[in-house]
């Protein structure tokens, strides 16, 4: 297992919509060993407040080196992550975590929903690399409305996938869940969906695919220390009783084998 | 301690504590350096002078429902729930690797009654590459009603004592920084045997999530660490040095080498490195280092020429 | 508290600590903010709650020798050494100016015997603007041998019973965090006919300026402030809110709205900024808007829906 | 007493040495109202690490607002004070404290020692406004070396002053020590000595002025916390026993009320 801590360099930031930016690092070591569904743990200042890293699933890797990661200002790190300027040095820490596990390219069906759309561009262009472009996976996102979700589907478009979109005012696409979109498509058992987004749409989801009986990978967000397996403070609570831990046993589970009431 | 020539480029950090001899005074704490293992790609675990692995009970424990950690100022709160494997998996299946290494092991242990801690030290008596036993006494006394045995002496000597009992290797006693006169903890483990005390554990802390208007951790209440909480042990580093004459091992908000140096002047004979791990994972080695240059800059003798050497007055 | 036609666009922000009566749960802790006119070019002083003056004690006290301060990682530790002016300059020089003012003054005092605590209160009784009294018991008892009474509860109960024998105004006893058992302490200061208690003092620390391989304080060690200890303090004050009956005053690294209105949820029915007003000197006004903006914004009755309304399970 | 708390614009940095900054602000407010001898309090950082705010003497003043520091690199927080970025926002407290008591500008000799210089410009620049340029004060300024010294000059001699120069290696001026000067200019007394710099130049200074008996007005340093005379912690102890604070009842002091063995 190949994992960095890299001081690395800043190459771009680029604010996509109101509270939205993705940022672009040079981080060549990080970047080749990544795969879809891991993700990585940011210093945000060299100081200790805040203390902690910040963990970001990868949004996107290049031959260049480049990686980038997609997220919401929602606090006080990620306020102060949107403000580092290009050229400064960040340490980053990965890649972490166990990513997805890629099936048939033309029995997957990806859903993002908000910020989950972030590792979903990853696991999409490797899915695209792997494969002749007739064999390409359905590719569901959803957001609020049109402003947060379009400049986000470029990047699935580029590889040559058609989304189809949700939001929540019907702004862009189906009027309403990504769930209903999902539900529309009838998707027949062999098929796999990955998933990421907002806690509810995940455990929808999983009710759905558990109906189905189609097979379901998710990829969960938990507070986190380390990201690497040493606190053991991801706990994610087990089907079967107990905890796994998002940062080493995930953050990609089998939503099956996850409890969805908590 | 044997003289033992040094070469001129290389420094003296050997330290001891009781028996146990450690190549330098740089350890990881427990609860936040996993079973080792977690750090291989980061850190080259032999140059540690030893590894103190998560807390380890008689039999496996599945820890507290999450959350379990919150961000505070400089700082961190946890409630884990003193999650592990259990003794019995512990030793086949972390020891291994870490004997392998030949890296110190010390092994942080847990139980909720004195019975309990005795079992476990049995069990770990004779498992190569156990080079001492920890003891943690900030857990709560279930057959005593819930009081931490940390907040009592007599509690803490018997735990201490039976331990002792139970294994050959060094026991060293972890000290919980919640009580009002961390000194009569220290006497009183010292005369019941211990060959060191480590200190501190976490401050016990509390976080609100305004929004919600629930605490921040589920359990309520959490163990503070971090370089929030080092002024604190950095004093009770001090004070314990001057009441006992056991080795003292300084825990608390270490992040740098000058940290560390820090509680030697204080008084401790090493120290252990924590919730810095979850922030640089190389920090417990790169402390190594600093203390390595320093030691070289200074041109000391050994480490060992810092315990205790606070000047006053 | 009396009903009060509140106007639409006012908020009800008042509070009562036993008899006193505050417009808002805002006050500055004690040796933080002066003798409050040190802060009239930031702070608007009629709008906080009260002011919490500076550690009063029987004679003038000239205080330790420098370094008294230094910074740690989210905090700091003092050593002042109760440098004030004592009581009958305090009365003579101080409080005319903040009785002119009408804001509230809450008089910290602090004393050597549990008669010296009554004779500062004596002096105090009937000095107008003079609104409670707060009695910092964290200073070391000489008389017992420098064992403080904020960690004897017989202590602690003696020197509240003799300040409320002495004046007519609420008697606020401030705990101190070093201790075991912090309710054991709130519930014999409540037996002893306290009408509040405030918490938390400083945590007792140490820095070690590695350069100079010298303590950074003069004094050796000191009293931990800031946001560093804001966990602690929460905690202390949830574990008594569920302990004692009379009102709670929380204190502890409380830089903002969002801190305060935490520990008001926690059980605090008031709350002291403290070391936040040397960074920010208006942090005091600050907390007071901040709180009133919630109160609006949330549509809340009043601040006091706010006390003790944590949310559980 | 006319005291600020302001966000403020950092309109210019300069490196003038190695580790020796000056920072030009917008602070018209806290500009207009300081006296030489006052210092500010500036907040390294929005967050809490380092939680404190650092004292600077105020530097130099100008009719258009503006409002300058200089400073020396000597610890975490003046090395983050360095690298603000200029355009960004810092929240300074200020003027605080009692600045120097001017008397006659002729019979005034300035002695400024390493950063001890910064209050000493303010000063100059105070004497020479209330006055005709014949009656100039003395001005003697000393470093460890000529790259230190030099770049601070220029605002002296654009004020029209003449600078006796001191630098520990010779390379600029004196090669010794500021008091060397001071003792070779045998002032008359009626004379007051404005001094600023490290401690041992300021207790040889107030020696030296007390065999003289010529009147000495010093500019101590202290650990501070709040800057406004709240918080006690800047004690200087006194001659007559007891502490006088150096952030309200100084930082300037008549040389001879201090105890300077201490
Ligand atoms: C494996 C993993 C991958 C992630 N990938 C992305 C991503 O690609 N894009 C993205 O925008 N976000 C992602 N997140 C969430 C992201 O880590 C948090 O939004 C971020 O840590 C918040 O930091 P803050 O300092 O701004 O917020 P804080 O001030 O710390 O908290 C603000 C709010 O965010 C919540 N929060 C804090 N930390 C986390 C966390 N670790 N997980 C979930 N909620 C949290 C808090 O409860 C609080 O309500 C991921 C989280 C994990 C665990
Ligand atoms: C009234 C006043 C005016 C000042 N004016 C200037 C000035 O014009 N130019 C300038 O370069 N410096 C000046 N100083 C000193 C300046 O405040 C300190 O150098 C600065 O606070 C150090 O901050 P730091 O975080 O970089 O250092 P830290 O990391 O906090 O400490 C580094 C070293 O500096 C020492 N130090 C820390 N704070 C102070 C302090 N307040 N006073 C003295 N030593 C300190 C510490 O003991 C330590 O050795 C002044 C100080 C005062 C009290
Ligand atoms: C997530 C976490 C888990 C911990 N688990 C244990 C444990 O199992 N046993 C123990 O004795 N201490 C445990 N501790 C306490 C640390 O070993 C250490 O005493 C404390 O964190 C203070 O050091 P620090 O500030 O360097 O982290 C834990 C600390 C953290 C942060
Ligand atoms: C410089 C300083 C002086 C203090 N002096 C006193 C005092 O005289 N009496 C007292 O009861 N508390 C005193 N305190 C403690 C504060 O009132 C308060 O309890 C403590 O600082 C915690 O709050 P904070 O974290 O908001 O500062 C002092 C604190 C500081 C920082
Ligand atoms: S975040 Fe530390 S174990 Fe998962
Ligand atoms: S710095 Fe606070 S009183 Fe002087």
């Amino acid at each position: 297992m190949s994992q960095f801590q890299k001081k690395v360099e800043l190459v771009r930031t680029e604010v996509l919509a109101r509270d939205v930016v993705r940022l672009t690092f040079d981080a060549p070591d990080i970047a080749a060993a990544a795969l879809p569904g891991q993700f990585v743990m940011i210093q945000i200042v060299p100081g200790q407040d805040p203390l902690l890293r910040r963990p970001f699933s990868i949004h996107q890797t290049s031959s260049d080196g480049s990686l980038q990661i997609l997220f919401k200002v929602v606090g006080r790190g990620t306020k102060l992550l949107a403000e580092v300027k290009a050229g400064e040095q960040l340490s980053l820490l990965g890649p972490l975590g166990k990513g997805f596990v890629l099936g048939d390219p033309d029995k997957a069906c990806l859903v993002g929903g908000g910020m989950g759309i972030a590792p979903m561009l990853f696991l999409a262009s490797r899915f695209c690399r792997q494969t002749q472009p007739v064999q390409a996976p359905t590719v569901i996102l959803g957001a609020r409305n049109r402003q947060e979700l379009e400049p986000l589907l470029a990047g699935f478009q580029n590889l040559g996938l058609e989304v189809l979109a949700a939001t929540d005012d019907g702004s862009l696409g189906h009027h309403g869940l990504v769930t209903d979109v999902l539900k529309g498509l009838s998707l027949a058992p062999g098929f796999t969906v990955y998933s990421c987004g907002p806690r509810p749409m995940m455990a929808a989801i999983n009710h759905l695919c558990l109906q189905e009986k189609i097979s379901c990978q998710v990829s969960v967000e938990t507070v986190m220390a380390c990201g690497m397996g040493a606190c053991l403070g991801c706990a994610v609570p087990l089907k079967a009783g107990g905890y796994a831990h998002a940062c080493s046993d995930g953050p990609v589970f089998e939503s099956g084998d996850l409890l969805w009431s908590l | 301690m044997e003289p033992v020539i040094v070469k001129k480029d290389e420094v003296d950090l050997r330290v001891a504590i009781g028996t146990l001899e450690l190549k330098n005074p740089v350890m990881t704490a427990s609860g936040t350096f996993g079973y080792g293992r977690e750090f291989e790609s980061f850190v080259d675990l032999p140059r540690l002078g030893a590894v103190v692995v998560k807390g380890i009970s008689l039999t496996p424990r599945s820890g507290n429902p999450p959350p379990r950690i919150v961000e505070t100022a400089c700082g961190m709160l946890n409630a884990i729930g003193l999650e592990n494997v259990g003794v019995d998996r512990f030793i086949s299946e972390k020891m291994p690797y870490l004997s392998a290494l030949g890296v110190p092991v010390v092994v942080n242990i847990l139980g909720e009654s004195v019975e309990e801690y005795s079992r476990i030290a049995e069990r770990l008596a004779d498992v190569a590459g156990v080079a001492a036993i920890e003891v943690n006494i900030s857990c709560p006394n279930v057959k005593k009603g819930g009081v931490a045995f940390g907040a009592d002496p007599k509690m803490a000597a018997a735990v201490t004592a039976a331990v002792k009992q139970s294994c050959q290797v060094p026991v060293i006693v972890k000290l919980s920084p919640n009580v009002t006169d961390v000194t009569l903890m220290a006497r009183a483990v010292q005369s019941a045997g211990a060959d060191g005390v480590s200190l501190i554990n976490t401050l016990i802390g509390m976080a609100i999530d305004l929004r919600s208007r629930r605490p921040s951790l589920a359990n309520v209440i959490g163990g503070l660490s971090g370089p929030a909480i080092k002024p604190v042990a950095l004093r009770m580093v001090y004070q314990v040095a001057q009441a006992v004459t056991i080795p003292i091992i300084g825990i608390g908000g270490i992040t740098s080498a000058e940290d560390a140096m820090e509680f030697m002047l204080a008084g401790a004979s090493a120290v252990q490195v924590g919730t810095a791990n979850f922030v640089n994972p190389r920090a417990s080695e790169d402390v190594v280092d600093g203390i390595a240059n320093y030691v070289r800059e200074q041109n000391l003798d050994s480490v060992r020429d810092l315990i205790g050497a606070l000047l006053l007055g």
